[in-house]
């Protein structure tokens, strides 16, 4: 069993961020089917990959079925009323608080780096525990190009039998030795050449070993957008 | 030179020195009432220096700090006084200690820390709730960084825990109190800011959106045209 | 537009701020050499200040310190720069520290510091003869508190191991090396007197340091007596 989390990625209303901002549709008038269908991509993959904390994504999945349903139903004949109700308005109050809390996080992390360029005096000046869970530098993408990505890899995969199967014939460890092997002589490899004409459950299992790289600091995702791929390359971690 | 002979090198002593050699020595903040009741009990006093003392020392301290060219400023943080380098030093600093960037807390756990900051004391279901998604690591691993202490529990149904931010997480944050805490903004102002879209979009949207490398070329060349 | 903003700044910082900063948020006492390689390193200067700047920089920080009535000096202990209070402050960091002080060294540890101090290098068998008790206690508990270390055994049936005090020791004691450790009469009299531990650290000052006005408290009471 792997120890990828999706938490220590992005979270569902990210996605549902990136969706709406990727069509530029305006956050009150969300465009639910379309949405719908494409979180729904996302999250069938994560699913079929078995990344653990998916099910806050299918949480959500849920809840934009259910809101396109009420959507489809015929509207009560109440006219006056019917402005106020709108069945996508949980979710995007969820939505703009969410955005409050993201960005008084983002202010609150320039402070944390402004205060961390004042040192005070003696041991307090380095308090090294606060600097290890840097993670972010090491995947300079999102969770979802990196899903992106994989899809787009596995759709020129030859046809195999089901993934779960297979899957029991690869393992995180092996694939994580192998890309090992490979950064000890190469200084990059993209994820296309790690998986080339490969079948698909290799192919999703080197994709989960690579997260989990990425998330112990061995490895370092930088996204190469240009190919539809990423690119990874060794981490900073001397202890590895 | 000194009349008071009999007590020379005390006397000598101005409440400013002492504020200056606590809040070097001390690890921590020192308070304004520590440094008081130090200042009294050495010079054998029994008026204590007020507050206003100290404070007016703070100032006279950091303007001739700032006059001599010095590299040190006292600041208020976490609700006492420290002894701290200035910004400008900061790169040389940097290089000696070989610490290559200035430190930042990974998005989930800066996201949980903020939510539990601004509402405070607050529940794991209040954070899950924000985030969307389960705050379980996040909210340990803050604990055991010291930016997040338990206080107790709600007295509603299931009895959470509740969380608040302890004083270290003021003093890495450079805040004096939890009223230092920059101001919530609304969602709509956020998205009416002008600057909106260039500067914070990557910051609040994920990163993805440049897909296809477009919006991060678009920024650059916007970066062009501004300058 | 931030990079500009940073190189612009480096050029305003001079050795001296950079001096006060390394000196200031250092663990340990900083060499010349170090100070001269950040300074060169950040300002990508190709040449190294010279080793005279260093130490004017220092005499001139501390002219500047003693003119504003500061607390604060630069020292040169264990072969590098540290800076640190004035001895006129350090009643009121005793009292601030008052918890700590159960932390200074018992007697046993300071007699044997002390033996090894003057011998070294020295054997246990020596500080045993010295003390009349065994000391392996208080040698185990010096080394561990980085006072004493080991440097070998000494070529004598038994090859005892030879002990030296560390530069740690220089430091806690302000010493710039072993030179400065007061005559052995001096010594034997501390050694006597149950207040040693709180007088050790105006006693033991060599006098090189007087300068620096660190033993100022001393001076002022030798000039009471004077007059």
């Amino acid at each position: 069993m792997y120890r990828v989390e999706l938490e220590d990625f992005e979270g569902p209303l990210d996605l549902l961020l990136l969706l709406i901002n990727r069509r530029e549709v305006d956050i009150f008038d969300i465009p639910i089917a379309q949405i719908t269908n494409e979180y729904l991509a996302y999250v069938q993959l994560m699913d079929s990959i078995n990344l653990d904390g998916v099910a806050d994504y299918i949480y959500f999945a849920a809840l934009l079925i259910s809101i396109k349903a009420r959507m489809l139903l015929p509207q009560p004949e109440i006219d006056t009323e019917e402005e106020d109700f709108d069945p996508r308005q949980e979710l995007v109050d969820r939505l703009l608080e969410y955005i409050r809390y993201k960005d008084a996080a983002e202010t609150l992390n320039q402070q944390l780096e402004e205060r961390s360029r004042l040192f005070t005096r003696g041991k307090a000046s380095t308090p090294a525990e606060v600097e290890s869970p840097e993670k972010e530098v090491l995947v300079q993408t999102t969770i979802f190009e990196l899903m992106n990505a994989l899809r787009l890899v596995l759709e020129e995969a030859p046809e195999e039998e089901t993934i779960t199967i297979e899957s029991q014939r690869y393992s995180i460890e092996d694939q994580s030795e192998r890309i090992r092997r490979i950064l000890f002589t190469e200084r990059r490899v993209s994820f296309r050449d790690l998986v080339r004409g490969q079948t698909r459950s290799f192919i999703v299992v080197t994709f989960l070993a690579i997260l989990e790289m990425a998330y112990g600091h061995e490895i370092c995702i930088l996204n190469v957008s240009d190919e539809n791929a990423f690119v990874i390359e060794k981490g900073e971690l001397e202890n590895v | 030179m000194c009349d008071n002979k009999q007590k020379a090198s005390n006397a000598e002593v101005t409440l400013g020195m002492v504020l200056e050699a606590l809040t070097f020595a001390a690890e921590t903040p020192v308070s304004v009432e520590q440094i008081c009741s130090v200042y009294a009990e050495v010079t054998a006093s029994d008026v204590l220096p007020s507050e206003e003392a100290v404070e007016e020392a703070v100032e006279n301290l950091n303007a001739s700090f700032e006059q001599e060219g010095r590299a040190l400023r006292i600041q208020y943080w976490a609700g006492g006084l420290r002894m701290a380098t200035t910004a400008t030093v900061a790169p040389f600093l940097e290089a000696f200690f070989q610490r290559e960037q200035a430190r930042r807390l990974t998005r989930p756990l800066m996201e949980t820390l903020a939510i539990i900051a601004y509402k405070q004391p607050s529940t794991k279901v209040e954070v899950d709730t924000v985030r969307g998604v389960d705050s379980g690591y996040a909210i340990r691993k803050l604990l055991s960084l010291d930016l997040l202490s338990i206080i107790g529990r709600a007295d509603v149904p299931g009895r959470p825990i509740l969380y608040t931010t302890t004083d270290r997480f003021l003093e890495e944050f450079g805040l004096n109190d939890l009223d230092g805490l920059p101001n919530l903004r609304q969602a709509e102002e956020l998205l009416g800011d002008a600057n909106f879209d260039q500067e914070r979009l990557n910051l609040l949207m994920p990163n993805g959106l440049d897909d296809n490398g477009q919006s991060r070329a678009n920024n650059s060349s916007d970066d062009q045209a501004t300058t």
